[in-house]
């Protein structure tokens, strides 16, 4: 199977998978009031977040053919994506300004003149879709990572908040051994020993941001231990299993949930950093910027590039911190009695 | 009901609790060795016969709710024996204990963390019966859970709702449910009505003795509120400092209180200020350390009557016709004596 | 309390020998020594030359040690080294670690030290300026100011203002710096090497400190013993600074703490931007080279102090606070 | 409580006169602050006091490692290096091809042949030369500084052989006679004996009976005698690898007892000297007294006056003014280089006139290039652009050893490589990437070199989209569709270049195949990871450069050369190309002299590289270096030779441009400032109105 087929399957588990949760959601009325509470807070943060998935999910979804590649042969047997269709790939030799009619430095005309809203970068590519495009991968660095480390840390921390004794003394030394490694070194050195790939770097975010929340399920999960309703499900007969599946699992999730969200702009800020380091991930805002160092230094200087990955990923986080502080205040049982 | 072997024999109690002891370890230096013990309880007797309410009394902080605790193992105790339905709980493996308690259930005191928020009322109330597996299917089982609602009162379409749709005591109620779910021949009710208001907590009383006459229930009543004891319970036992000073039937002891320390407890109420109700005990001084208790008489440092010899000598717990007290004072059968 | 502390140390000495097997896992048993010498040496050496400076830097033993050896394996030599902070020299440049990080120590404080103690003053300042015009449109406003400070990548910090404060306004030099500068005390030339990269530090962190310390400030606003001050008849501004400052520590000292460590290390980004030749800017250098000996060290002195302010922070409590019991 | 209300009263009297001082001190600092805005202010990296100097300004980028001129082989290196240490030759100033002059050998010698088949060359030494003034002649009995002595030259010699040196150019010295053996005696000797490795360096070497190719005969007679032909070995004398080395800061500078060790402590008969030597971040360099330039101007030697003549053109260029030519060096007083890494900054500070060149090649700065002059508004600030070609190549290469494109197929793997080296057009790439600087390259020889051929088209080095699709369907790939998988064919490219324009680069390439329907991945990983797949030959398609160490066509023939295969030996024919016509052309070549026949066999190898296509050859870069117009006598080398002997700058020139250029614009400060306050001041008004 081809890595396009793989992704426009992504695509269809995670539309499942997302209408699931909506259905559940909707259902279930504590999470229904807070998805109303944070929607009434922040919607314009609510509707950003919302553009950016569905240009992620845009860019997922590819199929081949039906499109004029000139004179690029290996292309008509590539799969193109949905945006991409949607907003064309016009190429020109090199840079140009936005919406020039001409080539920035060399003033020779335009293939496709006045089309580039963001203009052109370096080998003629069309720096607003290149715009649109790191929606995904920000959405992909974000979610990879968390996908990685919420698991890992609930595998760690509730057992270690559960149990106690050994296991907690053994989680407890591996946090801490992890935590006191600066985080971007940690990351370099795992970057640099594994390789270079999305995959990695999101590995390697995942490694160094996992201790965070594991130290934080740890501790919700030795106050649930000690609820009442644990002990009463210990009275009926409840397996340790069941309870943590059952009474301690479902009462961290709203811990994930602001986990998740808070943890995300961090996320994609590392990943920037990275990228000037030279381990981005491909087609990142970060390498954009990262692009744009020389760029801005050029005389006259080409500032389109860091524009438009520098306004992609502002608004992104813009939108994304506002929806953390709404998702906290509306799930975190200390805040809301608070406000 | 299950459970045919573990049946109690004639003449024998349904419970039967002999020198209970939990201690929570302190821990300290660079090793962190235990360097002393924090005794909550600390050799506690309690018999509680089939269909009977014992009430366990004591200021907060006596090491009662510990004791409830302890004794169905949701606190492991350092020593003691706890007989239940002929069965020595402490001694069970674990798997046997899951059977062994499932005939003794507990009320939890705060009805706020008592029920998980994530469940729904029918699944919170059906989890015992999943486990054990009462009830032939599913169906079954809700149709049970709609009993039971309706046994405490409440209605049978409650049981789609979440835990925060109800007040405090509805969710007591639905504690009670659960409880009752696993056919339980012993409650535990663990100050099961001190979070209620005072009209709630009647209607909770009421249903829980209604219960009792209905199903034969057999209740150990941990709370520190006394007048709440009067109206419901048979026998009487009072912790101080872990340890049992006083135990008598509900009418004697209120008649004719023993130990100092009771004395003290029974003059306290009614108390006027509505936020200081049940005991809150005019002595001197404060409580003591449980972890580092008072050499003698437990209660020496804050008895009015106290002696020289209270505080070397330890006083045992004192047989009186059909009672016990823990007092150098009761020996000398000079009961009363010194209240005037 | 001295059994506290020792038990700290203790904890954190058994960090320490952790931290040492991560570091030696990521940098021995993940990259091979021949491509460390290759690159030390460069394109042009030769395989002899190659196995002469392996023998040279100890990178000829085996990696694990082996029963029938139990010594001389690289992992003992690692533990040995680095805990007896032999650290040996750079595998790049054969010059001795020790030094450089002496070296660069002093550079990186010029740079972190005002960065942090600005950063923290105009944090502070500014939490607590908002927290006391809280609920009205100031407060709303510092908190979204907050929000887009976050999230603005520091990477374009530092490009957006060496373009216009440097090469537009001409303002401060675009970067460099000068050791020198310290030890001739021309303090001139010194803030004006600093001025833009202590500026940029601030900036990109005070969106976040500030964002909490006001949450911080506004919890202990709404606390009880504030309202009785209040009612005592203090005024406003000495309930913020005498009692809601003060019982804020906590949290603030939390933070605070560890990030201590980082005026030690300096920052990464800012010093091989700002052309500061501190701890960060070499550690750069080292990721650059892929020189391990030193990057291995440096995370190693990183951790270590990062665990040291660690200890700071948990005996630093109970003196803030007496509150907190050291059991 | 009691406490806390106690502190409650008694603070409040203190906590106002507090409250009174913060207020005051606050506004103390702010007056500061602004004082400072007004007339501190300013973006000069230098101390003021100096602005009057004769003080050349340089910036580097990678911190120079070792200073050992036996060991040191880096650029950063070689511009300390080659200031400090003098050579026995040097090259010409201004005349291209590059042409050997007398260094402290006062003429260059001609190799005689002796009876039994050695090659002997004599050096005549200039005589009363002295070291700079270093503390290590003291510490062995001497003054202040010594005469260099042709015994210095021998010891150098040594100190190549000496395994502990362990010198990267110990195989370029190998053909010297009794040179290897030198070399293993010594290291027998060692291992042997104990005592004998106590023993400082310069006496192991007398006890080991030195090198028999290597003879002083008296303080100022040198001779070498080589066992094979190697006519290269004069350009080698020309670096800095074989300056004489006073054998007391060998042995001085042993990193003991608080002294430096000798790679970080440099002592030279060089025109300039160390004077400040902070590795990571900044050195400065004075000029050396002792110098032989400066102490004997009437000696006129070649390497310590500016040249009388030049290549053509020179002249016009300014480059033969009347008030240098012939004048004693050096004209700079000192030279400082300061450490930039990020090239914005660094060509930043250039442009506002704190760096008298920009000797870094960096793309950011060639936009003020408008084809081959200055901008006007560059030129109007009196800039100037020195422009020259580098002795060096930058190619794609092929891995021969893979089963796709190397040689296993023979001529469908040469017809696949032919297409792909018709598809890649070098000047669109030099366009794009690095303003039309460099040269198409055709062979790999770049000019100035022997056997460069200006007139020579390699005719599968331009554009020609048919030709290398016919190619295609010869090479068994129609259309670039595999037959094996009915898919585009599938090729990688290996690079360790991880940054972002690197990326930009790669896909150039790619997008040119891509219009042969082949599609090539870039993957780019660390270095360590490159190095592997190098050595071990899992690569395809690669890019490299080779900077040439010496201007002779034989380093750059030998990266073809089969027993210099990296997968066999580690060497730098990274594209293991292995051809027996080839390697006997190449030996042929490599030890001739400058002549026909010699032209004639690299016309043959030039053919046969030009049908096999183990290269893709890209082009050879062009030097642009942009220097202010205070900076005199400037002529870019295309070898990395240090030549600032040459230079001078008119420091008051410099100052006044630099106030010029640098006024600080001040108003924003105080437009933000009124912003701020209008926005919040009536914010703080309402809220009291409000309070009240």
């Amino acid at each position: 199977m081809e890595s396009w087929m793989v992704s426009n399957l992504v695509v269809a588990v995670l539309l499942v998978g997302g209408a699931w949760i909506a259905v559940a959601v909707s259902r279930h009325d504590i999470w229904r009031a807070a998805v109303q509470q944070v929607w009434k807070r922040r919607p314009g943060a609510v509707l950003v977040v919302c553009v950016y998935v569905l240009l992620a999910l845009l860019d997922s979804v590819a199929w081949r053919g039906n499109v004029d590649t000139g004179s690029d042969v290996v292309a008509q047997h590539e799969a193109v994506t949905l945006l991409e269709r949607l907003f064309g790939d016009a190429q020109e030799k090199s840079y140009s300004a936005p919406l020039a009619d001409i080539e920035f430095y060399d003033h020779s005309p335009l293939k496709h003149p006045g089309s580039h809203l963001f203009g052109t970068d370096i080998l003629g590519g069309d720096v607003f879709l290149m715009t649109l495009k790191g929606a995904r991968v920000a959405l992909l660095i974000g979610g990879l990572t968390s996908l990685i480390a919420i698991p890992l840390a609930l595998l760690f921390g509730i057992p270690a908040g559960y149990f106690g004794k050994r296991i907690d003394d053994v989680v407890f030394f591996i946090m801490s051994t992890l935590a006191s490694i600066p985080t971007l070194l940690l990351l370099i050195s795992i970057t640099v020993a594994l390789g270079r790939s999305t995959l990695v770097v999101c590995f390697a975010l995942a490694v160094t941001s996992w201790v965070g929340f594991c130290r934080i399920a740890r501790g919700e999960t030795m106050k649930l231990r000690e609820m009442d309703y644990v002990h009463a499900a210990r009275l009926m007969g409840a397996s340790e299993t069941t309870i943590i599946l059952r009474h301690i699992l479902p009462n961290l999730m709203h811990l994930v949930v602001i986990t998740f969200v808070l943890m995300f702009s961090g996320l994609v800020l590392s990943e920037a950093v990275l990228a000037w380091l030279g381990i981005g991930v491909n087609g990142s805002w970060g390498l954009m910027i990262a692009k744009a160092k020389d760029e801005l230094s050029r005389d006259p200087a080409v500032w389109w590039n860091v524009g438009g990955a520098g306004v992609g990923l502002f608004g992104l986080l813009l939108a994304v911190n506002f929806l953390g502080d709404a998702v906290r205040d509306a799930l975190d049982p200390r805040t809301r009695k608070e406000s | 009901m299950s459970g045919d072997s573990s049946q109690t024999a004639p003449g024998e109690p349904l419970l039967r609790v002999e020198g209970l002891r939990t201690w929570f370890p302190i821990k300290s230096g660079v090793f962190q060795r235990t360097v002393g013990h924090v005794r909550a309880v600390d050799g506690v007797d309690i018999t509680v016969h089939a269909g009977e309410t014992v009430a366990l009394v004591g200021e907060s902080g006596c090491g009662k709710t510990t004791a409830g605790r302890s004794l169905l193992r949701l606190i492991e105790p350092r020593e003691g024996v706890v007989f239940f339905e002929g069965r020595d709980l402490l001694k069970l493996p674990k798997k046997e204990l899951r059977d062994a308690r499932r005939t003794a259930q507990m009320v939890f005191q705060d009805p706020m963390s008592s029920l998980n928020p994530r469940l729904r009322v029918r699944d919170i109330i059906a989890e015992g019966m999943d486990s054990f597996g009462i009830g032939r299917d599913k169906a079954e089982r809700t149709e049970r859970v709609a009993e039971l609602l309706e046994r405490v009162q409440l209605k049978a379409d409650h049981m789609s709702r979440y835990p925060h749709e109800f007040s405090g005591g509805q969710r007591q109620r639905i504690g009670i449910a659960r409880a009752l779910s696993v056919e339980p021949r012993l409650l535990v009710l663990d100050e099961a009505v001190s979070a209620l208001d005072v009209s709630i907590q009647a209607q909770v009383l009421n249903l829980l003795s209604e219960l009792q006459r209905d199903l034969a229930l057999a209740y150990l009543f941990i709370t520190h509120d006394l007048s709440v004891v009067r109206y419901l319970a048979k026998r009487v036992c009072v912790m101080y400092l872990g340890q049992v000073v006083e135990e008598a039937s509900a009418e004697e002891l209120f008649r004719d209180p023993q130990h100092p320390y009771t004395r003290g407890l029974l003059s306290a109420i009614p108390s006027i200020d509505p936020d200081r109700r049940g005991l809150d005990v005019s002595f001197e001084g404060d409580v003591p350390s449980s972890a580092n208790p008072p050499s003698g008489c437990r209660f020496h440092t804050r008895c009015p009557q106290v002696m020289d010899r209270c505080r070397v000598e330890e006083p045992q717990l004192i047989q009186l016709s059909g009672r016990q007290s823990r007092c150098f004072l009761s020996e000398e059968g000079s009961c009363g004596v010194s209240l005037g | 309390m001295l059994a506290y502390v020792l038990r700290k140390l203790a904890y954190g000495g058994l960090t320490v020998l952790g931290v040492l097997l991560l570091i030696f896992v990521i940098f021995f048993a993940m990259a091979r020594p021949d491509d460390v010498a290759r690159r030390a040496l460069g394109e042009k050496a030769q395989g002899a030359q190659i196995e002469k400076w392996k023998a040279k830097h100890g990178y000829d033993k085996p990696l694990w040690p082996t029963l029938a050896k139990p010594g001389g394996s690289l992992l003992q030599a690692h533990y040995v080294s680095l805990l007896s902070f032999e650290f040996g020299n750079s595998d790049l440049n054969d010059s001795p670690i020790g030094t450089t990080i002496r070296d660069g120590m002093g550079a990186s404080l010029a740079l972190t030290i005002p960065m942090f103690l600005s950063g923290l003053v105009l944090g502070l300042v500014l939490a607590l300026f908002v927290a006391f015009f809280r609920e009205t449109y100031i407060d709303t406003m510092g908190v979204f100011l907050c929000v887009l400070g976050m999230s603005v990548s520091i990477l374009i910090y530092i490009i957006g203002s060496q373009f216009v404060f440097a090469k537009m306004l001409r303002w401060f030099p675009i970067s460099g710096f000068d050791t020198d500068v310290i030890a001739d005390g021309n303090w001139n030339l010194l803030l004006r090497f600093l001025a833009l990269p202590v500026t940029v530090g601030v900036l990109s962190s005070f969106g976040g400190d500030t964002r909490f310390y006001r949450t911080v400030f506004v919890e202990e606003v709404n606390r009880d013993y504030v309202r009785t001050a209040r009612a005592k008849g203090a005024g406003e501004m000495r309930v913020m600074l005498r009692h809601v400052l003060r019982n804020a520590m906590i949290p603030i000292l939390t933070r605070v703490v560890v990030a201590i460590p980082f005026l030690f290390t300096g920052s990464l980004l800012l010093e091989a931007f700002f052309g500061i030749p501190g701890l960060g800017s070499i550690t750069v250098d080292a990721i650059a080279g892929n020189d391990f000996s030193v990057l291995r060290v440096m995370v190693y002195i990183f951790a270590l102090l990062f665990i040291l302010a660690q200890i700071a922070t948990d005996i630093s409590y109970t003196l803030v606070d007496p509150r907190v019991r050291l059991e | 409580m009691a406490r806390l209300a106690e502190s409650l009263t008694t603070g409040s009297g203190s906590g106002s006169d507090l409250s009174r001082r913060c207020q005051a001190m606050a506004w103390r600092s702010l007056l500061g602050l602004v004082a400072f805005a007004c007339f501190g202010c300013s973006n000069s990296p230098y101390p003021e006091e100096d602005s009057d100097t004769k003080i050349l300004y340089r910036s580097f980028e990678e911190a120079p490692k070792n200073l050992d001129p036996a060991y040191a082989y880096t650029t950063s290196a070689t511009a300390i290096l080659g200031r400090v240490y003098d050579t026995l030759l040097e090259y010409h100033y201004l005349k291209r091809p590059y042409q050997l002059i007398g260094g402290i050998a006062k003429e260059v010698p001609t190799a005689e042949v002796l009876d039994d088949g050695t090659i002997r060359y004599g050096f005549e030494l200039r005589g009363e030369m002295l070291y700079q003034d270093d503390p290590c002649f003291a510490a062995y009995g001497g003054g202040a500084t010594r005469q260099v002595l042709a015994g210095d030259l021998v010891f150098a010699f040594q100190r190549l052989a000496d395994p502990l040196v362990n010198s990267p150019v110990f195989q370029s010295f190998a053909n010297l006679k009794g040179f290897a053996e030198f070399a293993k005696a010594l290291a027998e000797r060692r291992k042997r004996d104990p005592a004998f490795r106590k023993l400082p360096p310069r006496e192991q070497y007398r006890a080991v009976g030195g090198i028999s190719g290597v003879v002083s005969e008296g303080p100022h007679h040198f001779e070498l005698v080589l066992a094979r032909p190697y006519p290269q070995i004069l350009e080698w004398l020309a670096m800095h690898f074989s300056a004489p080395v006073p054998w007391e800061a060998v042995q001085h500078y042993d990193g003991k007892e608080g002294r430096d060790h000798f790679k970080d402590h440099p002592v030279g008969s060089g025109p300039y000297y160390l004077s400040e030597y902070a590795k990571e971040s900044r050195y400065v360099l004075e000029k050396n007294l002792n110098w032989y330039g400066v102490k004997h101007p009437e000696w006129k030697a070649a390497g310590a006056v500016y040249p009388t003549s030049g290549a053509p053109g020179d002249e016009a260029h300014g480059l033969l003014p009347a008030e240098y030519v012939g004048k004693p060096l050096p004209f700079i007083e000192r030279i400082v280089t300061v450490r930039d890494k990020e090239s914005i900054p660094a060509f930043g500070k250039f442009l506002q006139g704190y760096y008298d060149s920009s000797g870094i090649v960096k793309e950011s700065f060639d936009q003020l290039v408008r084809g081959d002059a200055l901008s006007e508004e560059m030129s109007a600030r009196g800039m100037k652009l020195e422009k020259s070609a580098k002795s060096d190549i930058f190619y794609l290469g092929f891995n021969m050893d893979d089963p796709v494109v190397g040689s296993a197929k023979g001529a469908r793997s040469r017809a696949l490589r032919q297409a792909m080296s018709l598809m890649v057009d070098v000047l669109e790439y030099t366009r794009v990437f690095t303003n039309g600087r460099g040269i198409p390259a055709q062979s790999p020889l770049p000019p100035g070199i022997f056997g460069y051929d200006a007139e020579y088209k390699n005719p599968f080095r331009t554009v020609d989209l048919k030709r290398a699709q016919a190619l295609m369907v010869e090479a068994g790939y129609p259309g670039g569709i595999d037959p094996k998988t009915n898919k585009p064919l599938r090729l990688s490219f290996d690079t360790s270049d991880t940054s972002p324009d690197g990326g930009a680069r790669f896909k150039f390439f790619v997008k040119a195949w891509r219009q042969l329907g082949i599609s090539v991945e870039v993957s780019a990983t660390d270095y360590n990871r490159f190095q592997k797949k190098m050595r071990e030959g899992a690569f395809q398609i690669f890019q490299w450069g080779w900077v040439a160490d010496y201007p002779d066509p034989e380093n750059f023939m030998f990266l073809l050369w089969s027993k210099m295969s990296r997968k066999k030996s580690g060497g730098p024919n990274t594209a293991n190309f292995s051809n027996a016509k080839y390697d006997e052309l190449f030996l042929k070549m490599a030890t001739r002299e400058n002549d026909d026949r010699r032209m004639e066999i690299m016309k043959e190898m030039r053919t046969l590289l030009e049908h096999e296509r183990p290269w893709i050859e890209l082009y050879h870069r062009e030097s642009y270096v942009l220097r202010h117009g205070w900076l005199k006598n400037v002529k870019a080398p295309g070898l990395s030779l240090p030549v600032s002997k040459y230079w001078d700058l008119d420091a008051a020139e410099r100052g006044r441009r630099r106030t010029e250029w640098n006024r600080p614009i001040y108003w924003p400060a105080f437009l933000l400032l009124f912003m701020g306050l209008a926005i919040i001041a009536p914010g703080i008004r309402t809220f009291y109105q409000e309070r009240q």
